[in-house]
């Protein structure tokens, strides 16, 4: 899938605009569909697009070294998911001196630090990962009853979106339920499955899990189903990717709080696009965000990796 | 170089070096060397520290390849690619640093690569107690202080060592048997047991390659006798036609070949 | 005549043999996993269920495999750092191969050589090339991962298949399947490290290299031979991985890789080479297993968990500290 | 007399220097550097134009610092595996004094502080308890992290400071200040290393402890003292760290573990110590560096670059192959 | 045991162990040795492989420390914690093993610890320089083939090593020179030049304990004789009044002390 055939583009209308996208790590199928959501649009608007990713999710100065790899070169956009709000800071300085348009997409540059350092970004189009956390932990309170004990399955311990995404489940259940246990399963299904087993051991009335991504989620479930407890224990999870959306229609999965990277990729591409014909873009978008729950989960499958309802796409307009 | 043996003899010779030569960077360990070993002799190789007696071993035990020469053992021109090689042609050497595996027993030092195995079925599986008790046999014809075969190697003190080496290169039957300061380390007792063995394993129709810095031993023991010095082959003579005085003189350059 | 090697008296010796030092360090992760067992056991009494033990053992089972075959290449004084990457192969060719309608055995086969493969690579590189192990293994580890991603184009392939699943739930009382199959191994692996040929060769390889040289065994076979092994035990343990989750991931794994090393330290076995057990790093894999379960139970919070795992694997260490 | 180690003459000596197995391990990480260079330079030729050659050198100064740490307890025969996460620890530690109100100069010295501690502390369990080096450090891995995580709380500390931004984007020419804080730090490391007596009893200790031993060395103060040192630039490491991605966070950065070792191997110092050079593993630090530098210009895909960076690391491996 | 030294001589002496033991596990390597070492004099230990010479030496050296029984130096009791405190005081050895750094270069090695540093300031830096030309100077006093001092120890032969250990131990001024076996390895040349550096040492004032399986250089070089045997010390002699055949029956255990 190597989209990098546009260095001798002879285009002429499309080559002010060549795309440099940055994102997280491809070892997640999260931001391998973002990477999609941005190809697809790129190839439809025939605009040339090279997408790197950090090696990890907690590959901060890696990442950081690609973007300013990319940054010395003639790309006029580059899209941007840093792995934390300020590791990125140095290289969108360069680009902000060099009046390069930056789209910055899912995880927010922290603010105070883009000031300091004169960054100036396009737009940002984001994920509210305490708004998926909240969606999770409201739906989490219909379907187990009141005052029932909940554990926790987060990423990798001190990661800034399972912080969020835990934070937003609690605040979702507010006092109804009780998180009795949060354990890190480093964004692993198998270190998941193994935890889960050991949690649902250790409390015994356990009725229900949060789980921080999807592929830990499928290894909750997979727990869940191997201990018998199928039906008695809910997980409900975050992403929406394609397996989940499958287990979710199954009955192993309660519940997945799709955030559709597609939509972000795809809409950062059209940022670029925008931003090219010189049109004012918005300064922040709302990526969509929807909880898929067995009712749903046979139009999510249909849909994705695009989101089955509608949502609002202002660069959309923009771009025409 | 001229050649010291008689004419009609060549048909015994076991060993012969041509011309062999090695260097290590810029150190040239062996330059033209030719000895040759003779049946059923004892030879003895002397030389001062650093003259290339191990070197010229470890080409013939197969571990360095000559850079120019050739070796011709037994009859046929021999070309090592390792010293699994050479001990299939039936050389067994006892090496200066005695190549012996420090964290395993004496037992399987002494059958490192010769091991006794029993068939389960197709699976060969290792015969320890039958080879416990001839690794007992083996070394107490030759050790004082006998260690204990089951002890590991990096227990024992440096003539006990030398025992299980020089055991292993005299427990299997072998057409050539080379030692590398065999006694350097040995005390008055195992010293006297290990020279019984090499006229022992002379005796026995085994031709044996000595080399010592040990002047009386290489005069009481040895048939033939050649001298290195800084890396070439500087004589040889028959030992019981020289004398101690001779060979010190070619050593030390007061003589030319 | 007086003998300096003779045993002292009966008493002595079994004082001296407590004193002795290999002694420790071959049981030292036994005698770790038995506090480990009794504090847990004192502070939780779910730990010593039925049930706990059988998901302990079936938690361990992979990680048993990787450190059997990471311990053959620790004798040999090397060290396969590709070992996880290369079980996230095997689990992704597995997943291709059964999703493209292969059927179960002949999926597992790929799985075991590809794995395989990489090993063999390893191994060749290795012993022709001369180069370090460290730094062949830390590049195939990386290129493992990525023909990993390659093949699997990134997805993760979910495998849903009766018998796999009867494979991670099914077994003989608190024994699963995986479990059964990793004590195989282990014993397997035993009779080839002390009652074979090879298992003298390799430990002689790993303890004198020359030595070995000089005794005419061929080294560059058996650092072949070993990495293989470790391919082949990272194949099997890729199907155990996709038959646990259901899934074939081109996840790294990468904890397997420094868990394989520490089960077998900790089990008593010289990075240094030339001398090892099975028996150890099996109990070893266990130990770190039982800690990550046994912190679990107890609720020990998730920030504190990486420091009680490194105070208790330094803890554990201790007992071989006379090791060589 | 003839004298056996006598130099041949001049010719042959040059092309036996070029045979000479130590002259092309030691400089087998500058050729596979040069030819890196050359290959991307030709494939896009933006690669040496200064501002990519001064972000490949900012990128650099923090791995080039941690390898000369790790190159020092390399050469003594150990492997710090704990020196990414006593990074993190010290950067989590700066960040809490920052955020504390303790300004820069203090918050600086209590990073380096509390890597050097975590350094002191794997030194004299590694000396006094005679543990191998690979478990006790696996141990701080996980317990110095765990400590990062406590200390934060598990969050990230954004650090907006002038001083330390201009410490990351500030510099002399091509040169950025952390680049040229690391080649200051490389060559007080070679004086160290070779002009000393503290680098010569190191060396030895590496080399052959029993020898060095009975010698009258102190290995265990030797030890020690390594594991300080790369405490202390695994401290300076974190300020630059901060500096570079303006917040202190928690989560282990672990790629920078495998590349420190990885650098040191190719710059060709023996894992099993005793030998070593600091420039090695500089250049080591610079290859990796340019190696991903590189594949990001060219736009290699991503599921690519890890089976890129793998075979690269082989083949620069495969100069250093007469290493020992 | 008696003491086998006249009365008088007792304030003569430099070094005494008293009633020294030490077990490895289950081996009893010394069991209850007392020795005597006098001043100015040399002083040879011989015994079998395995009698416990050289663990006898490592525990005055400071390697190992012994079990039970004591070993007073110079007038005062020691009880060296490390190899370090034996040098301070005033013991050099060559062990057995050499105890050389193979990756190090014979300059680095001759002065491992005891290296020469040159002031920058505050900051001693090693004068490369001078080791280097003291080591040529120091070297080529007993080698024949003077190994180069630049080049790695890896790289010589076993007598060269052995020349470099002894070069060592002899260069630094000191009360007590240890010699395990020095020169077992080493050519007719370089011997004769090291039994000179022996008794050049003497006749400096310097005592030595010189270990040896060498009988002929035992009678020839020493002043009195220790003899072990399976742990134990059992017998003394001065050299002038015994015989060689009196010794290797005190070895063999053919006569009691
Ligand atoms: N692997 C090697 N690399 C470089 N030089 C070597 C190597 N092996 C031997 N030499 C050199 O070759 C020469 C001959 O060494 P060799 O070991 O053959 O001597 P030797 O006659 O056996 O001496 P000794 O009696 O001391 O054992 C020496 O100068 C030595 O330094
Ligand atoms: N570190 C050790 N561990 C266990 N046993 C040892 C150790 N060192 C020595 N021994 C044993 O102690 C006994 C005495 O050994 P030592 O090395 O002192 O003998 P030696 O008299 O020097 O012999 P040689 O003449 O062969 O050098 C031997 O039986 C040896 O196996
Ligand atoms: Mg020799
Ligand atoms: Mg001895």
């Amino acid at each position: 899938a190597d989209t990098s055939a546009a260095t001798g583009a002879s285009d002429a209308a499309d080559a002010q605009t060549k795309i440099a996208a940055i994102i997280k790590g491809l070892d997640n199928p999260f931001f391998q569909t973002m990477k999609q959501g941005i190809d697809d649009q790129a190839k439809a608007a025939g605009v040339p697009v090279t997408v790197q990713a950090a090696n990890s999710i907690t590959d901060t100065t890696g990442q950081a070294d690609k973007l300013n790899g990319l940054a010395g070169q003639d790309y006029s956009c580059y899209v941007v998911n840093p792995i934390s709000g300020t590791n990125l800071i140095q290289g969108l300085a360069r680009l902000s001196v060099l009046n390069k348009t930056v789209v910055n997409i899912d995880s927010p540059v922290d603010a105070a630090a883009a000031k300091s350092a004169n960054v100036t970004l396009a737009t940002y189009i984001g994920t509210d990962n305490v708004q998926a956390g909240k969606m999770a932990g409201a739906r989490m309170t219909e379907l187990v009853p009141a005052g029932g004990d909940v554990a926790v399955v987060g990423g990798i311990a001190g990661d800034v979106t399972s912080g969020a995404r835990v934070e937003g489940f609690q605040k979702g259940i507010g006092p109804k339920l009780k998180v009795v246990q949060t354990v890190a399963a480093n964004w692993d299904r198998q270190t998941a499955l193994t935890a889960a087993t050991d949690v649902m051991r250790a409390n015994p009335n356990l009725v229900g899990f949060f789980v921080a991504n999807d592929d830990m989620g499928l290894g909750v479930a997979r727990a869940i189903a191997n201990s018998g407890k199928t039906g008695k224990v809910k997980v409900i999870s975050v992403d929406g990717v394609k397996d989940a959306l499958e287990a979710v229609k199954a009955g192993t999965l309660d519940g997945t709080v799709a955030q559709y990277p597609y939509a972000i990729g795809l809409m950062g591409v059209e940022a670029c696009q925008a931003a090219a014909k010189g049109k004012a873009l918005p300064p922040n978008v709302k990526a969509p965000v929807e909880l898929v729950t067995k009712d749903n989960a046979e139009k999510a499958l249909a849909a994705t990796p695009k989101p089955f309802g509608t949502y609002d796409d202002p660069f959309r307009n923009l771009t025409r | 170089m001229t050649d010291h043996l008689q004419p009609g003899a060549r048909e015994d010779i076991l060993l012969r070096t041509e011309h062999v030569s090695l260097s290590f960077g810029s150190v040239r360990a062996l330059v033209d060397v030719s000895v040759t070993l003779r049946r059923g002799e004892i030879t003895a190789l002397v030389g001062d520290n650093g003259a290339g007696k191990s070197t010229l071993v470890r080409c013939v035990s197969g571990i360095h390849r000559p850079q120019s020469g050739r070796i011709v053992f037994d009859g046929g021109e021999i070309d090592f690619h390792s010293p699994e090689d050479a001990r299939e042609a039936g050389i067994e050497t006892v090496h200066q640093n005695l190549a012996l595996v420090e964290d395993l027993t004496v037992w399987q030092n002494l059958f490192l690569n010769r091991e006794i195995v029993r068939r389960f079925g197709p699976v060969p599986v290792l015969d320890r107690r039958a080879m416990q008790v001839r690794a007992k046999e083996m070394v107490s014809t030759l050790a004082v202080n006998v260690p204990a075969v089951r002890s590991r190697v990096r227990r024992l003190s440096g003539g006990q060592r030398q025992a299980v080496a020089i055991c292993r290169a005299a427990g299997f039957s072998s057409k050539l048997v080379i030692m590398d300061e065999p006694t350097a380390a040995l005390g008055v007792q195992e010293t006297a047991r290990v020279e019984e063995l090499i006229v022992r394993l002379r005796d026995e129709g085994h031709s044996v390659l000595l080399i010592s810095h040990n002047f009386s031993q290489v005069m009481r023991l040895s048939d033939q006798v050649w001298v290195m010095r800084a890396g070439r082959c500087v004589g040889g003579r028959r030992t019981a036609e020289t004398t101690g005085e001779e060979i010190v003189a070619l050593i030390t350059g007061a003589a030319g070949s | 005549m007086a003998n300096a090697t003779l045993a002292a008296p009966e008493r002595e010796a079994w004082s001296a043999r407590l004193k002795d030092v290999g002694f420790w360090a071959e049981w030292a992760a036994l005698v770790g996993l038995i506090v480990l067992v009794i504090v847990f056991q004192a502070l939780n009494p779910t730990f010593l269920s039925s049930g706990n033990i059988a998901s302990m053992l079936v938690a361990a089972a992979i990680l048993i495999i990787l450190s059997v075959g990471q311990t053959f290449v620790v004798a040999t004084a090397g060290i396969d750092l590709s070992i996880a990457s290369t079980m996230t192969l095997g689990a992704v060719a597995f997943g291709q191969a059964y999703a493209a309608g292969w059927g179960l055995p002949l999926s597992c086969l790929l799985a075991v050589v590809a794995a395989a493969l990489v090993g063999v690579a390893n191994g060749l590189i290795i012993a022709k090339g001369k180069i370090t192990d460290f730094i062949v293994t830390l590049g195939t580890l990386s290129a493992a991962s990525g023909l990993a991603l390659i093949l699997a184009d990134g997805k993760p392939v979910t495998i849903i298949d009766p018998a796999l699943l009867s494979l991670s739930t099914g077994g003989i009382g608190i024994f699963g399947w995986s479990v059964i199959i990793a004590f195989v191994v282990a014993v397997v692996a035993h009779v080839a490290l002390f009652h074979t040929r090879f298992g003298t060769h390799l430990l002689a390889t790993g303890g004198a290299p020359e030595s070995a040289t000089a005794m005419g065994i061929s080294t560059q076979r058996i650092k072949i031979a070993v990495y293989t092994i470790s391919g082949v035990l990272a194949g099997l343990g890729a199907i155990l991985l996709v038959a646990r989750i259901g899934a074939a991931e081109p996840a790294a794994n990468t904890a397997f890789l420094l868990n394989s090393v520490a089960a077998v330290v900790l089990g008593g076995v010289s990075l240094f080479g030339g001398r090892g057990t099975i028996v150890g790093p099996v109990i070893g894999a266990l130990l770190l297993t039982a800690l990550v379960n046994g912190l679990t139970l107890l609720g020990v919070s998730q920030f504190y968990q990486p420091l009680a795992v490194g105070i208790v694997v330094v803890l554990a260490a201790l007992l071989t500290r006379f090791q060589r």
